[in-house]
């Protein structure tokens, strides 16, 4: 079996501060793009988990937000347009050792990428996906997102945009999400804290994250945001799954936090299990060759 | 080609869903355990239940290289496979009909033998499950095999189903192995002596042999999405891959399918996929992107019969311009066809080994005919493909890492994720050796140019190794250049043209792209004419020729849905030699 | 503009018989196969509604099931795998006149169709979209589908699908289909009930239909079935989101009827209103040089 | 090329997102409404913020066919722009500097004028916004153009926020006239004098060419998804579409944009897609069902640099290949280029009639260079491309409709939902002329037969009327033979080869597929050496006229993200012609 070696050297355990996973690529983001804060966030979260660079894989599509895993020091997977989930679940099914997490925008993940949500979510691969949820098209310069808010106006929808918007933490709910939770890249360490959870979390955990884009979006702005995001509060049941169906049906003010987190059997162990349970060791092709005789 | 005692074809057309198939195969087998060679081919309509399956069967105790052109033996199992089957029937040869199902039939120069098959198995077995037994008895029967060929088959097929089941099968054997014996006034004996059977030789068919290749080259990771023809790879790869600790994937789709393989290949993993043309079609994109970020990948595609959903279960070699061509702009990638169903073992192991060493994605094209011709092959050699493994960068070269490296091969060594201080972001974006996305002209040179040297390297190292000439090129009237499952056909058409006395060659390169042109330019140069056959309307093979080398071939493009034939091969060969 | 008459003869109205509605291919489906009963009940349901034929378009994909539309004389769309709601969407759109119901497999709809079914939801737009779902692969010779159960064995899961199944009355629910329902294709009067409704409802309307396959289906048989499915009571508030959300997500028994109906505007009537706003009569391409000028 | 006193290029370069692309804007429009002739190129990276543009744009007071090669006014507004371009500024040329971002700057043999734009914005005018209008006041002055013709700009641009900031920006405006007016020591003057303003004539860029074009040509429903540099044919058709009682739909992806542009003209309309090289991959099945169930579509490839994400913003040639051969197995498709913007006018309106006529895809090859080349073009004759509907059945011959009927011309009727007693399916899976699944050899060949008719159709009645030659190929040196957006280039490179001696002539095949391979061969036979100039790196043209005729090209492939330069092609032109 061609298994490459992870190579793995014995070294102190360090603890890495947020800046250590900063890479020497600048972001080339707008000044004062949402997505700033959900690096930030990210960089902090890595920290207080203490996540090995070496051992990290960031996957992207394409998009402004798609571009983060360049400005980290992890490994990196700057793929298609709309392909994260399945990029990031074969790493994960390849080397369950890696801690897996995918970033990208709202087209990429809800839109393009929508064939392959709800599919991640039941399967509860063992990765966490992050959406820089601009409820906009920012690399092609400002096209209506599937998040988009009816009535939006952009070139593509001079008339407004006459489509409801995905709500994609219901989706994830009902798809079989095991962690759904939302953040506000405003509140780095709100968000920081639900990452750090969502890393942890075994299973497919998803975290949408309104990240204003500031070039584009002249409706969600942080101005709009003032005062209509709120922390969900302690006695929010997260295991309840229409609790959290209800808390994600909430709009202006949209709850901010771990919406629904529960356990069930990742696909990666549940995988594991069938390799080790079929394993033969050293077997042979030639063996198989009877079948044929 | 020398005479033999044993030659013969025998056809089988029944009805859909009614397990013409699996007749023919439980023949196949047992036919070939008695050591006869084999050489199967199978035609069947997309819907599950309805319409007529098509069984052809040929034994020889000589290495086969086609199903053969005309039929000596043919059962007829309903009525529409009776009268869309039987003018194949060459004079002299035999009909056995299924007189439960066919209306009675009288034939000049023909043996007729009517079986009332449903009968026996309803009255006397009390079963109609058993009718495949039936008629196996009858068919083993009448070629001249010994009746224990049967029982092995069938003890093996339903010893999962308990002594009972397989008693009563027993007994459906001997009944149509019986009847025939009684009721029949042509038997000659189909079958010659075998002087011993070859145990280190296999009845296979090219899916079945990529699966065993793509095991033994290492595979670790499948993953995929149902579709004809290709589907029985990952049906095969699922129990058993696992057992050599990898992982096969139903994806959701084609797309994931692609996604999930470039994700495993990226963190290290010997990955591939395999899928049809409309499949092929959706994986485009990524198999762009593997090319471009470099990253390894296998895709099988196993062709079939049409464009759009087509033609789902026939046969075609239509997809060579999609596997050179489809990508947009423009980025490596190397095309791969095995000529038989031996080769589908061995050039699975090469093509893992290529995307492995140039990191790039290799297009493997397969066909209906090739994935379900079931057929003698020897035991392969496993030693004969040695692995490649991946190049990866010296450990800890902290932040330094050039994963884009520009090297003379074109290769640069790849890092696996978990490998210390090589943390490295794989993009499909144009970027320079650091892999930071950089759009300046001379970058994107620099860049595109070492991604095409791979192939460059690839062609003058291993070029050469990729090519089977058959026949002596110097003088040949007509030299043939051929790619992928016709081989078999051309080497026989070929022997028949050598009979009526026109000297023939054929090259055929398995490797695609990046072509050999010199080998094939220097084989064209010898020969006096070229001809290009393939399964396909406009002769994609004879244009690509056209495009890469000063060949100027002339084209054989026939797409039926079926292989060619044999003998219609040897007319054209005759024509343009005589032309 | 080059836009193509819809011819319409004067014609006696008449009263169309189920039978009437059946071509001449025969269908080509295993006997005993559940797509049967959702035939019969669309040729019910479309003799209820005295369809016109010439102004109805069935559109499918690639699947046992997406063959349907050969078997009635209606318009059809055959397309390739996955892609019934875009296509339905384009004809809906190019012409609102006609009635436009998308037939086909779990698998098309669920599993490689995924990527759009969310969106022709949110979309609202007026089409019906049956879906027979014998939670497997049929055409393809029984593999494991995106509704196929947890533990389900195939050639491709010999271990048994370590997936979770999708739910895909909760996901057209939270994404916004108007009109979710149930049904089962042996009990075709009420399917064909159903049926009715689902067409008659302005909007997205899904009616998923158990619909057994008898050849690769070993679990989900007509005998599985029995007992397992029952009407919804009248006294279930189909407006109610969250009612229907908590409906669908009961197993064994399964509801069957009207889950959830809602209004709300469909996006064939809001781009005709854009349309009619916009619409300038004989505007001219010259004028629009000026810009240029 | 007769000597005219305007000719000249300006090229602007300035930090992406910082406004460069509108002051070029703006200032083609200023001259080109003083009745001069514009061309114009631009380039930027990736990214919305960061890096630099540049954007270039030549007068003159003639027809242009190319943006120059050497640049007589460059004005630099950062510093990473004044490096990378100032090698371009010829001697004698002019250099205007952004002394606010860009160092203090000695040059020999050039006018070095520093103008601190930033400073004059902020501290004369008040407002850091009008540093656009300074530059543009200032570079208007130097090329000796009244400013007035900038006023008239400011108007338009600033009308809608108040007579206020209109006011503020003339003042900018003639606050960077006047600075040049008395802080230039070298001023000449570029502009020489027009006779009279011509009015028929636009100053347009290839996507907007190409959306006027469309709705001309009777589009009725449009869906696409966004794409870079394809995206503005569908913001700019999204106001317009509905007064023309269309639809534009932005779609979830380009899988779904394909379905519904192909349920769209299932149902009658006229219907068309327009995407970039990533998108058009995921489209390549469906436009394959298009083909196959013969539906009518229309689907514009804007070209853009780099295989899979590669080069956004850049330009290429590089997606002929899979606009060819993007489709497994066999099905027609016509595959058009527009060689000019004024061409995107027209052959937009072919591209939708021969959909429709001949029920087929028509892939429609842009790039990036063309859709964002805005020049001056003569006012579009809208009489000159008349309309082709679709060939319908007569209505109403009941349950009889052969929608596939096997025709001469290949050409089947077509009805359209709600016409009565017609009812057919339309499917990809192969059928009868009753549309009926059929998979026999013969109906394949019927079948597969009467498709492919309709492009040898095609090509005989209308091939010729797509190729324009340039010069004389009777005894031409060189014969070049190139497709799209190169031809300006191409032409300002024979006349500049002619000015050295060298014969040249040109052929522009705007219908790639079917190919005039008659006329192509003729011009070819008359010609002594046939080069193909295009922008990619393998050749992808020189390569299929290898495999379709029988010319022997010399391929030119260049692949930089530019477009070609006149003066390089120039000396291949030369190279060749004395080799
Ligand atoms: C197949 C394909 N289609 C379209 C594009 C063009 N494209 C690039 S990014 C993008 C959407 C960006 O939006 P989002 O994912 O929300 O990311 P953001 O830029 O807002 O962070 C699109 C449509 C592409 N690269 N590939
Ligand atoms: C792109 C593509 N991938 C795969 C296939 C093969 N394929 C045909 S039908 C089918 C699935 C059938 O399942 P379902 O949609 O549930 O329909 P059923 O046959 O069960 O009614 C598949 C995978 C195809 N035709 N096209
Ligand atoms: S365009 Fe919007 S999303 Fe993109 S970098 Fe700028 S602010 Fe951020
Ligand atoms: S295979 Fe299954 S789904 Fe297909 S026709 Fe047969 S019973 Fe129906
Ligand atoms: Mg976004
Ligand atoms: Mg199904």
């Amino acid at each position: 079996m061609a298994e490459a070696q992870t190579i793995s050297l014995q070294t102190q355990p360090i603890q890495r501060q947020p800046k250590d996973y900063r890479s020497d690529l600048e972001p080339i983001w707008c000044p004062g793009c949402g997505d700033y804060g959900v690096l930030n966030a990210l960089f902090k979260a890595m920290s207080q988990l203490n996540l090995d660079p070496d051992k990290t894989v960031l996957v992207s599509g394409i998009g402004c937000s798609s571009r983060l895993p360049g400005f980290v020091v992890t490994y990196g997977f700057h793929g298609v347009h709309g392909r994260i989930l399945p990029v990031a679940t074969g790493i994960k099914l390849a080397n369950p050792e890696l801690t897996v997490i995918g970033v990208g925008g709202d087209g990429d993940g809800y839109s393009i990428g929508m064939g392959h949500f709800p599919h991640a979510a039941r399967r509860n691969i063992d990765i966490t996906y992050i959406v820089m949820n601009n409820q906009i098209y920012g690399l092609t310069k400002g096209q209506t997102s599937p998040t988009s808010s009816t009535g939006f106006q952009t070139k593509t929808t001079p008339f407004g945009s006459v489509e409801g918007a995905i709500n994609p933490l219901q989706l994830a709910i009902v798809s079989g999400a095991t962690f759904v939770a939302r953040g506000y890249s405003s509140m780095p360490n709100q968000l920081a804290k639900v990452l750090v959870e969502a890393i942890k979390h075994p299973g497919f955990a998803l975290v949408d994250v309104f990240s204003p884009c500031v070039t584009f979006n002249r409706v969600q702005t942080y101005d709009y945001f003032k005062g209509k995001v709120y922390e969900i509060p302690d006695t929010h049941d997260p295991t309840d799954k229409f609790a959290a169906l209800r808390l994600a049906e909430q709009e202006e003010p949209f709850p901010v936090g771990i919406l629904y987190r529960v356990d069930r059997p990742t696909l990666d162990e549940q995988v594991a299990v069938i390799k080790q349970q079929a394993y033969t060791p050293a077997p042979s092709v030639e063996q198989l060759f009877r079948r044929y005789q | 080609m020398e005479t033999s005692r044993t030659d013969f074809v025998v056809r089988l057309a029944g009805e859909s869903g009614e397990g013409v198939l699996s007749l023919g195969e439980m023949l196949t087998t047992a036919l070939a355990r008695l050591g006869y060679e084999v050489y199967t081919f199978r035609t069947y309509p997309a819907e599950i239940k309805g319409g007529t399956v098509l069984y052809q069967l040929r034994v020889a105790d000589h290495v086969l290289l086609s199903y053969g052109s005309c039929v000596d033996v043919f059962v007829a199992l309903n009525e529409e496979g009776y009268h869309d089957n039987i003018h194949s029937l060459r004079p002299g040869g035999t009909l056995i009909y299924d007189s439960d199902g066919v209306p009675a039939h009288e034939l000049p120069d023909r043996c007729v033998i009517p079986i009332p098959i449903g009968t026996i198995a309803k009255k006397e077995i009390g079963s109609a499950l058993t009718k495949n037994m039936v008629a196996l008895g009858a068919v083993l029967r009448y070629v001249g095999a010994p009746v224990e060929a049967g029982e092995q088959i069938a003890e093996q097929t339903f010893k999962r189903k308990g002594e009972e089941v397989v008693q009563k099968n027993f007994q459906a054997l001997h009944a149509g192995y019986n009847y025939i014996s009684q009721h029949a006034d042509c038997l000659k004996p189909l079958l010659g002596g075998i002087e011993k059977v070859n145990p280190d030789r296999l009845v296979i068919n090219g899916n079945e042999a990529m699966v065993l290749g793509a095991l033994h080259g290492g595979l670790a990771f499948y993953a995929g999405y149902p579709i004809t023809p290709a589907t029985d790879i990952m049906e095969a790869l699922a129990p058993v891959l696992p057992r050599f600790g990898g992982i096969v994937m139903q994806a959701e789709d084609e797309i994931a399918a692609l996604g999930m393989v470039l994700g495993a290949a990226y963190a290290g993993k010997r990955a591939m996929t395999a899928t049809s043309g409309p499949g092929f079609s959706l994986m485009v994109e990524q198999i762009n992107l593997a090319a471009q970020a470099e990253i390894p990948a296998v895709v099988v595609d196993v062709q079939r019969g049409g464009a759009s959903t087509g033609l789902p279960t026939k046969t075609a070699q239509g997809d060579l311009n999609i596997a050179l061509y489809g990508v947009h702009n423009e980025a490596p990638r190397v095309v791969m066809a095995p000529t038989s169903v031996e080769d589908c073992f061995y050039l699975i192991q090469h093509a893992l080994n290529i995307a492995e060493r140039y990191q790039l994605p290799v297009i493997v094209l397969s066909d209906q005919s090739l994935a379900h011709r079931r057929c003698t092959i020897p035991k392969p050699d496993l030693m004969r493909v040695p692995r490649w493994e991946r190049i990866m960068p010296e450990p800890g070269t902290n932040g330094e890492y050039a994963r884009y490296a520009i090297t003379e091969t074109g290769i640069s060594p790849m890092a696996i994720p978990g490998m210390p201080a090589l943390a490295y972001t794989s993009t499909g974006i144009e970027h320079n050796e650091y892999s930071d996305p950089t759009y300046t002209p001379e970058n994107l040179q620099a860049m595109k140019g070492k991604r095409f040297r791979k192939l460059e390297h690839l062609n003058e190292h291993y070029a050469e190794q990729f090519v089977r000439i058959w026949g002596e090129p110097d003088d040949a009237e007509v030299g043939i250049i051929g790619w992928g499952s016709t081989e078999g056909v051309i080497r026989e058409a070929m022997q028949l043209a050598e009979r009526e006395g026109v000297r023939v060659a054929a090259l055929y390169p398995k490797m695609l792209m990046p072509l050999p042109v010199r080998i094939i330019e220097e084989f064209a140069g010898k020969v006096k004419k070229v001809l290009v056959p393939e399964v396909n309307f406009t002769g994609e093979f004879a244009a690509y020729l056209r495009s890469q080398t000063n060949v100027r071939p002339i084209s054989y493009a026939r797409d039926t849905g079926l292989p060619l034939d044999p003998e219609e091969v040897k007319e054209e060969i005759i024509r343009i030699a005589r032309m």
